[in-house]
């Protein structure tokens, strides 16, 4: 529990964090960068769910330790994300999502 | 806790025991022998699927985070029967394209791992394991729908798979920390009793209803499916369509039906709106696809909107037309993406056009794809028609007349796209059929034993009567 | 086993044994000897049936069995018979019979044919015995789907396309049925009773009249559409037209009285207040149908084209009878679906075997084909003036019942309808003259003059078809007996 | 009554040589049928005579009155309801056994006649074979108990004569006017079947007896005078019931405007447009009314009695007209049967019911009888000399007498009959329905009469002509016919001469109660006829008994009128544009089109629609990643609004 | 005190964020990810919760990054500007994200329930740990194993396509 800081603001916060990189997610045109902003979108979540924890019930660590396996998560899909992506560049040289277009209708 | 109650979860301790031994089996059998693999792979996969069949008891481990009922037991085996079929399919596949790069045991473990997080993601009774689950069940999936390494199109359909995924996991999570900020808890039974349904809870609802759906396939999260099949490995884009979407549907009921019941009221129109919009798009996409497992992508999206039929009756009627539909829908499908692997593999296309005459050279397989198909389309005494008769009957059952209706009628345009393969297959005759196919034993004994299923499920009426009397999970 | 289910049965091991069959001489004779036996039974239930009611049987289904098939929806595998399905179960096998006959010389895939054509019949037989509509319903899927196959591999012209017609408009015409199926099963749930497909207890519960309004248009749209009903007719012409002969046979033969007869039995049956609301509009729908379809029958060429739109017609004075509500139209109406099954399936039988040889079916470029092929063009004369209803012949019998039946109303306004349906007698008439006078007389085609006549077992399908016609034209009340039995019980819900 | 018993093999003995000669027409040669048909139809003339005479003379006449006896055969043929049914029945009465007599013998002639006419025809088991199911059909109208037992034999009837006229398929106009009969006379039938219909739904039966007893008519004059009936343009709905049934005979019976089909009938062989198309089914309609006649003259009034004289009277006339004008033989002979039914009709009309008041209904059958004779004399003569010419036209001819003294001896004879000379048999007839009509109305007695100088003067033009006229060269000279062609000449020849003095009226009677009536040689009626008749053959004589300038100058002076009658008055091309342009063009066509472009293609607009669609949404999948994931955030957000709206 | 920490480490956050997804140059999107992600780890302090801060700082910043930075080299994107994407996209995508937020900030401001207080406890790593390891009601050893199994997974797969990448390589030369 932050002093003089409510749960309220600490979730607008994360919700804005989240949306900013949903507006990210939708606009880069890098795939790399688009898994940054998705990185953004997770560590909302992450601080969604220490906060709440903290304000809400601090004794039973539910939201802590999600948080944990978040962070957790988030580095075995960004590794696996990234070897996609990487082995994509080998094939075609671009890691530009509008090289990954060719599947479609 | 002890051995006795650690048993209640013996499918999970088993699956990972074997996800183990392919593992030291990857790291001790020499290069030269590797071919071992595959066969100990299936061997203990069915030991595996036949232990799934025996019945499990009612109960819960780690304070809730593990449950598991009969239901959930017997859906977990029929997901193992699904697999296992595919397994066999794709041992042709194995041999040809991934034993040479040493990539057998990978794949095996790949695909276990992801069962087994659908297992879990079943079982969950938090949203913690949920998620893990989930996470689990996608991220092999994804490393293996990227597996045709040289195939730009499958490193396509990963990329695009785990992008999608990972913003639908996101959004899931972010829904279940809303949700966890109204209710103070991750465990389900907990939520069950707190939820007042303030508007973050609905915004709540509707993210994890995004992200599960994403795995459903409904419209309009849906867009990746097609895209993914296609590009995917042929085994992979059946196992997702099939077993993973299978296993997320089943979530989908559960927590629509136990954990969010209170919801379920306000939430009709929105399963209403979605059913037919999943109906009419996957339907419509399907009509004009030339290419085999784009095609079934569609068929298989259309399919998922005809589940929601079901999840609108919030009773045991609806639990066990899914859950009869499922077992249905995966004997179908396996059979019909079976034969497009087949094919792919052995003639080298997925269009259409190319099945022409298909009947003249292959008529074994033809056969089994038009069952297939014709099951999908539910034409009687086929075990598809009984499985969306029951479907229907549930939608009915609450008065939900006019859905069944645009229901039909999407079952009619989609008998019109179910029969163009058919219509390949048999009406047109070829100068250049694809030639004949030699399938091995496994694929064999993976397409009798579907057929027998799809002609013996619906007129015996004994599985149903069986789901039926496990399916009181509320 | 009871006597019905084998009924079912026989067919399936039939087509189990042509699996293994390797050559058209094997496939042929297995499924001959199959429909032989079927014909056997057939016979046999003729008599038990007869003994039964002499007996004096009097419960609306004899022969009933019931056993519990999906249990948790209460729907059972329920069959029974009643004169009017015993007749068309014989109806059923003689068509099928005499299509083994004209498909003797089928050379692609005769296997495959014999298979799906029998497959058909099953699903025929199945949908006359049961008396559950769950059970029904599977039937008359069963019955349909083959059709696409049949139409699709051994059809001529465009075949692809009038097979995929048909499917989709008859499967979506049983999508409404099915709608239906279910609205009467929901609503049998009355009074806390377990809802039931069962045709005998949903007689016995009476539906809710608001309820019945909605689903009786949708059942008898589902029905109807497979017999032909106006505007739901267009599948037939094209469908017709590409099938190969057997299987226009045993469509219009048999499976176009799947819709009157399921409007007979479950359709008005279970729905009679609604049937009654419900009696003009369709009413109008089934004159238009009569007449319409003998107009348009006028302009066609070709010879299958004349046909089906002479079913339309013909199958609209089913229709027609059915919605007359009375006693005397409802016998004419079933006589009238066994009269078109046979005229029909000799009209189809013949013209395929005329298209064997001439490889033209459009009646402009052929003439004088009774001098050529002496033997089919009696047959054909015979059919044409069975057809357009001369007495002797089944059309006859069949005609009367409804046109006397229509009358009885004491509505002027049904009958001014059934005067505007006697009007068809005449069109028909010049239609089918006009066909015979066309193809059948003048002076010989040059080219066509060194065709082979009939052969044997053309002979044979022929024979068996215009025996039929003949018996039922001459001793109407022997068929009669049969369908009294039936009808009499199941118009009690709709007259007081 | 069980005496009669029998009855039932006068039609059966035709149907199962039908049956048999049809199934073994190609196995079995030429005389071998010809002689078997033959054999059945001895039998048959034998069992009629026997009848005629035992219902006659034995059994017939119980306290003054002829017995309708019904023999039953199959009750219940088909039950429609508990009261209404077909029941398979014979009905003996004096019309009945009139017509047994009739048929029998004309028939019975022509199947003899035919063995020498259809002589080395390739289908001449199939000729007798459909003689054969004539008989039987004929024979089954006739003896028909029942409204639709009428109705069913009237139909194979049709059916029968559609085959024989279209017996040389080949020929393109047989085939045409074999449809063209069969057609119109089915549009007939309908409205006859119609008639049925109402009479049956407020008759409550279909039996004869029943519907023409007294009970049932004053039941339905009942209803009539209490207004518990509908009612049409004045007339109720019975009477129109009965005109209905009146308009199917008027098909078959050939009277105006359903007359098109009799002249283009005569492509048939000329056997059987005797038999056919002169004495037996085309008098159907007579015989139907006749059948009738008790409900025709009861209900209302006799209001549809009225019509029957009218269009009789007009038939008769109309037909006369164009007689005169034709060049054809057989056209003429065919117009002439047209004018001589109508004068049947005419007589029906005009008659009363009891005693001599009915002397019209006796008149009428008697003339049906006699007219059957001497028309199918004519028709067999006619027959004889276009076998011998190879002709049927006029111009080709001539000169015949010395040739064939044989035919033109028994035409003369017949001629003489038809034209109304004392003592042949049509003087009788005819004269008695002169007098019937002059008691009745004079325009209608005045038309009768003017017909019947007409018919004498064309049936004279026709004899002159092919006897005398001129001297025509034949290239195979003709000769007369041989003996069993000859044999029936002569045999229809004595019956002409024969039947006119046996007193009709002793045995037939609209009541069924026998009555005197005689000819009062002296009246001005009488010899006013005779005077007509001689008129007209003396005006034939004059103008064809040689080659005269006569016929041009007559038919210059009438002009239009000529050329309208020579034309038959142009019905035909009325038909033609009303059934061609009007029904195939304006009403066939247009729906086959609809069907086939708006509610067919309204199905196929649907598919297609559909295709469509799937076509224009495809770029929803656009590949593109983020377009996915926009729609998936898209659909999120969408959801939770909607939630939000409704919750 | 921690109010105006807060909410400079809010400002810091929303606007290095903003700047990640804007930015131009990709190696610049990761840098400023990288303040993002340790200024989260400064709120993850200010909440007292010390050991998920420091798993932020060192797993996220630490590793993950590690992992970006060497992705953005390798694929050779230092210097390159990235492609703009429409304006109409980035417009629709504006307007969605902001209306989700302000839906989502709105239903967060009027939920009720939202404010209750608990005294503020300290989690210590023992804590998380023994909760990690405990099978009872409120342990989480079975999402601890499961997420090795995962993590295994993960791994195997990158491995298979890292391993690919060798394959292809090959396979080119």
């Amino acid at each position: 529990m932050i002093e003089g800081v409510s749960l309220i603001e600490i979730l607008s916060l994360t919700t804005i964090l989240f949306f900013i990189g949903v507006y990210g997610f939708l606009t880069r045109t890098n795939l790399i960068a688009m898994l940054m902003s998705l990185e953004l979108m997770i560590n909302a979540e992450a601080i969604n769910f220490v906060a709440i924890n903290k304000y809400l019930s601090p004794a039973i660590m539910q939201g802590q330790v999600f948080s944990l396996f978040i962070i957790a998560l988030a580095a075995a899909e960004t590794a696996l994300a990234l070897a996609i992506i990487l082995h994509l560049f080998r094939l075609t040289d671009s890691i530009d999502v509008k090289d990954v277009e060719e599947l479609k209708y | 806790m002890n051995i006795d109650t650690l048993m209640l979860m013996r499918d999970e301790i088993f699956l990972t025991a074997i996800i183990l031994l392919m593992l030291i089996g990857e790291i001790l059998l020499p290069i030269a022998k590797k071919k071992w693999l595959i066969h100990i792979g299936l061997l203990l996969f069915l030991i595996y699927t036949i232990q799934s069949f025996f019945p499990q008891k009612t109960g819960e481990l780690f304070g809730g985070s593990y449950q598991t009922y009969p239901l959930v037991h017997f859906f977990k085996a029929i997901l193992a029967v699904g697999v296992l079929a595919i397994l066999l399919q794709s041992v042709e596949w194995i041999e040809e394209e991934l034993l040479p790069y040493d990539f057998t045991a990978e794949f095996f473990i790949l695909l276990f791992s992801s069962l087994l997080g659908l297992n879990f993601m079943m079982s969950a009774g938090d949203f913690l394991m949920f998620y893990l689950g989930l996470e689990l069940s996608t991220m092999p999936i994804i490393a293996l729908a990227a597996f045709e390494f040289f195939n730009r199109k499958s490193i396509e359909a990963g990329v695009k798979f785990i992008m999608l995924a990972s913003v639908s996991s996101a959004i899931l999570l972010f829904g279940v920390s809303l949700i966890y900020a109204t209710t103070g808890s991750i465990y389900f039974d907990v939520i069950k009793t707190n939820m007042a349904l303030p508007l973050m809870e609905i915004i709540g609802l509707v993210m994890i209803f995004a992200g599960i759906g994403f795995k459903i396939s409904l419209v309009p999260f849906h867009f990746w499916t097609a895209d993914v099949y296609e590009g995917a490995p042929t085994v992979i884009s059946n196992y997702l369509s099939v077993i993973s979407k299978g296993a997320a549907v089943f979530v989908l009921m559960t927590l629509l039906f136990v954990t969010f019941s209170t919801f379920g009221a306000h939430w009709d129109y929105i399963l209403y709106g979605i059913a037919i919009l999943t109906m009419f798009i996957g339907n419509l996409f399907a009509i004009r696809q030339k290419n085999m497992k784009r095609f079934l992508a569609f068929s298989s999206i259309a399919q998922a909107g005809f589940i929601l039929l079901a999840l609108l009756s919030h009773d045991k009627m609806g639990v066990q037309a899914i859950v009869f539909f499922l077992l249905i829908y995966i004997f179908s499908n396996v059979a019909a993406f079976g034969v497009v692997h087949i094919i792919s593999l052995k003639a080298h296309t997925e269009n259409m056009d190319d099945y022409n005459g298909l009947y003249s050279t292959n008529p074994r397989l033809s056969w089994v794809l038009m069952l297939a198909l014709f099951s999908l389309a539910g034409i009687p005494p086929i075990a598809g028609f009984f499985a969306k008769f029951f479907l229907y009957a549930a939608a009915a059952s609450k008065g939900y007349y006019i859905l069944v209706f645009i229901a039909v009628i999407n079952v009619t345009i989609s008998l019109y796209y179910y029969l163009l393969p058919v219509r390949a297959a048999f009406l047109r005759r070829s100068e250049n059929p694809i030639p004949k196919i030699h399938t091995d034993i496994y694929s064999k004994i993976s397409f009798v034993a579907i057929v027998i299923g799809l002609l013996v499920l619906g007129l015996y009426s004994g599985v149903f009567e069986y789901i039926s009397q496990i399916s009181n999970i509320f | 086993m009871d006597i019905l289910s084998l009924f079912v049965v026989v067919p399936v091991l039939t087509v189990i044994a042509l699996v293994f069959t390797k050559k058209l001489e094997q496939a042929r004779l297995v499924a001959l000897i199959g429909m032989l036996i079927e014909l056997a039974m057939s016979v046999n239930l003729i008599n038990k049936y007869m003994n039964a009611r002499k007996a004096g049987d009097k419960a609306i289904m004899l022969f009933q069995r019931d056993i519990p098939w999906f249990e948790q929806f209460n729907a059972h595998y329920h069959i029974g018979v009643d004169g009017v399905s015993v007749l068309m179960i014989l109806l059923t096998t003689l068509i099928v019979i005499a299509g083994i006959f004209v498909s003797w010389k089928i050379n692609y895939l005769p296997k495959e044919f014999f298979i799906f054509l029998i497959v058909l019949a099953s699903g025929v037989y199945g949908f006359f015995i049961s008396l559950d509509l769950f059970t029904m319903f599977v039937f008359y899927e069963i019955a349909v789907i083959p059709m696409y196959l049949l139409i699709g591999i051994w059809g001529s012209g465009p075949r692809e396309y009038a097979a995929m017609k048909l499917t989709l408009m008859l499967m979506g015409a049983s999508a409404l049925l099915l709608v239906a199926l279910l609205g009467i099963y929901f609503y049998s749930a009355t009074n806390g009773m377990e809802p039931t497909f069962d045709l005998l207890e949903l007689a016995n519960r009476k539906m809710d009249f608001a309820a019945q309004k909605i689903f009786y248009p949708l059942a008898f749209i589902g029905f109807g559409a497979i017999g032909a009903l106006f505007p739901f007719h267009t599948w037939s012409p094209d469908g017709h037209a590409s099938a190969p002969t057997a299987v226009s046979m045993l469509h219009a033969g048999v499976l176009m009285k799947l819709g009157g007869y399921g409007i007979f039995r479950f359709v008005m049956y279970l729905m009679p207040e609604a049937a009654l609301f419900w009696q003009d509009f369709f009413l109008i729908l089934a004159v238009t149908g009569v007449t319409y379809g003998a107009l348009a029958a006028i302009q066609q060429t070709d010879l299958k084209y004349i046909n089906a739109y002479s079913s339309v017609s013909h199958l609209g004075l089913v229709l027609f009878a059915l919605l007359m509500i009375n006693k005397t139209a409802w016998n004419g109406a079933m006589l009238q679906s066994l009269s078109h099954g046979f005229i029909t399936a000799l009209f189809f039988a013949l013209i395929g075997m005329i298209y064997g040889r001439t490889h033209v079916r459009d009646i402009t470029k052929m003439t004088g084909m009774m001098r050529i092929v002496p033997m089919l063009g009696v047959a054909y004369v015979i059919a044409a003036l069975a057809n357009l209803g001369l007495p002797g012949f089944s059309g006859f019998v069949a005609e009367m019942n409804i046109f006397v039946g229509g009358f009885l109303n004491t509505d002027l306004y049904k009958q001014a309808l059934t005067v505007l349906a006697v009007s068809s007698i005449v069109v028909t008439a010049v239609y089918m003259l006009r066909l015979v006078g066309r193809m059948l007389f003048g002076p010989t085609t040059k080219i066509y003059t060194n065709l082979p006549h009939a052969f044997w077992y053309e002979k044979v399908a022929i024979g068996i078809l215009v025996v039929f016609i003949t018996l039922i034209g001459t001793l109407p009340f022997w068929w009669l007996q049969f369908i009294q039995d039936s009808v009499n019980n199941f118009i009690k819900p709709l007259v007081h | 009554m069980d005496t009669f018993d029998y009855i039932y093999l006068i039609p059966l003995i035709p149907l199962l040589m039908f049956l048999f000669l049809g199934f073994t027409a190609r196995k079995i040669k030429e005389p071998v049928s010809g002689y078997l048909g033959t054999a059945g139809l001895l039998a048959v003339f034998i069992l009629s005579y026997y009848t005629a005479y035992k219902y006659f003379f034995a059994d017939g006449l119980v306290d003054g009155k002829y017995q309708q006896i019904r023999v039953m055969l199959k009750e219940g043929w088909i039950h429609f309801t508990d009261k209404l049914a077909i029941d398979i029945g014979i009905i003996i009465d004096p019309i009945s056994v009139m017509m047994l007599v009739v048929v029998s013998t004309v028939s019975f002639m022509v199947h003899i006649y035919s063995l020498g006419y259809m002589h080395k025809d390739p289908g001449f088991s199939r000729f007798y074979a459909y003689l054969s199911l004539f008989t039987f059909s004929m024979l089954g109208l006739v003896l028909a108990s029942n409204l639709f037992m009428i109705y069913i034999f009237w139909e194979l009837v049709g059916v029968s004569s559609y085959l024989l006229i279209g017996y040389y398929f080949e020929k393109p106009s047989a085939v045409a006017a074999s449809k063209k009969a069969f057609i119109v006379t089915r549009f007939a039938d309908m409205f006859f079947l119609i008639g049925i219909l109402m009479i049956g739904y407020f008759g409550q039966s279909f039996d004869f007896m029943t519907l023409n007893s007294e009970s049932t008519i004053s039941m339905l004059n009942s209803w009539i005078a209490n207004h518990q009936v509908a009612s049409f343009l004045g007339l109720s709905v019975i009477t129109w019931a009965l005109i209905l049934i009146f308009i199917g005979g008027m098909g078959k019976s050939a009277m105006f405007p359903l007359h098109i089909w009799l002249p283009d009938a005569m492509e048939g062989p000329t056997p059987v447009s005797a038999l056919i198309h002169a004495a037996t089914m085309v008098v159907a309609g007579v015989y139907l009314v006749a059948r009738l006649f008790p409900m025709y003259y009861h209900i209302e009034g006799g209001a549809a009695l009225r019509v029957v004289a009218v269009v009789g009277a007009f038939s008769a006339l109309f037909a006369a007209i164009i007689a005169l004008t034709q060049e054809d033989i057989k056209r003429v002979l065919a117009f002439s049967t047209m004018s001589q039914i109508g004068y049947m009709m005419m007589a029906l009309g005009v008659s009363g019911f009891d005693g001599y008041e009915g002397l019209g209904y006796m008149a009428g059958m008697f003339h049906l009888f006699t007219h059957a004779m001497f028309k199918a004399l004519l028709f067999l003569v006619a027959g004889a000399v276009i076998h011998a010419v190879h002709s049927n036209f006029m111009k080709d001819m001539g000169g015949l007498h010395k040739y064939m003294p044989i035919a033109s001896w028994t035409f003369l004879i017949a001629a003489l009959a038809i034209s109304g000379i004392p003592p042949f048999s049509g003087f009788f007839s005819k004269d008695e329905i002169l007098m019937a009509a002059w008691e009745y109305n004079k325009i209608i007695w005045f038309v009768g009469f003017i017909v019947a100088g007409m018919t004498a003067f064309y049936m004279f033009r026709l004899y002159f002509r092919i006897f005398h006229h001129k001297d025509t060269q034949y290239e195979h000279p003709p000769h007369d016919a041989p003996a069993n062609m000859s044999f029936s000449l002569i045999f229809l020849a004595v019956m002409t001469m024969a039947v006119g003095f046996i007193s009709f009226s002793e045995y037939i009677s609209a009541s069924l109660k026998p009555f005197h009536s005689h000819i009062h040689w002296g009246s001005p009626l009488v010899i006013g006829s005779i005077v007509i008749a001689l008129v007209g053959i003396g005006a034939a004589y004059l103008m064809y008994y040689k080659e005269t300038e006569y016929p041009q100058k007559v038919a210059a002076a009438f002009g239009t009128t000529y050329k309208w009658a020579k034309n038959k008055f142009y019905v035909d091309e009325l038909y033609m544009y009303v059934t061609h342009k009007i029904i195939f063009d304006k009403v066939s066509k247009p729906i086959a089109w609809f069907d086939r472009y708006v509610i067919d293609g309204f199905m196929n607009l649907l598919g297609v629609t559909t295709l469509g669609i799937a076509n224009r949404i495809k770029f929803l999948q656009s590949g593109r990643l983020q377009d996915y994931a926009m729609y998936f955030v898209s659909g999120v957000v969408a959801i939770i609004i909607i939630v939000i709206y409704y919750k | 005190m921690e109010r105006v920490i807060f909410y400079i480490l809010a400002f810091l956050i929303i606007g290095l964020a903003l700047m990640s997804i804007t930015t131009k140059k990709l190696y610049r999107a990761t840098m400023y990810l990288l303040f993002v992600l340790v200024s989260i780890s400064g709120i993850y302090f200010l909440m007292e919760y010390n050991f998920m801060g420091a798993v932020q700082l060192s797993v996220y910043a630490g590793g993950i990054m590690v992992l970006f930075i060497y992705a953005v080299l390798l694929t050779d994107q230092i210097g390159k500007p990235l492609r703009d994407t429409s304006w109409k996209r980035k417009l629709l995508a504006g307007i969605i994200s902001m209306g989700a937020a302000a839906l989502s900030i709105y239903a967060i401001v009027t939920f009720q329930g939202i404010n209750k207080t608990f005294e503020p406890t300290v989690t210590r790593v023992e804590d998380i740990g023994e909760k990690l390891l405990s099978y009872e009601p409120g342990g989480f050893v079975l999402p601890f194993e499961v997420i090795s199994i995962l993590l295994l997974a993960a791994m195997i797969g990158a491995i298979v396509i890292a391993k690919a990448k060798k394959l292809v390589n090959q396979e080119k030369n």
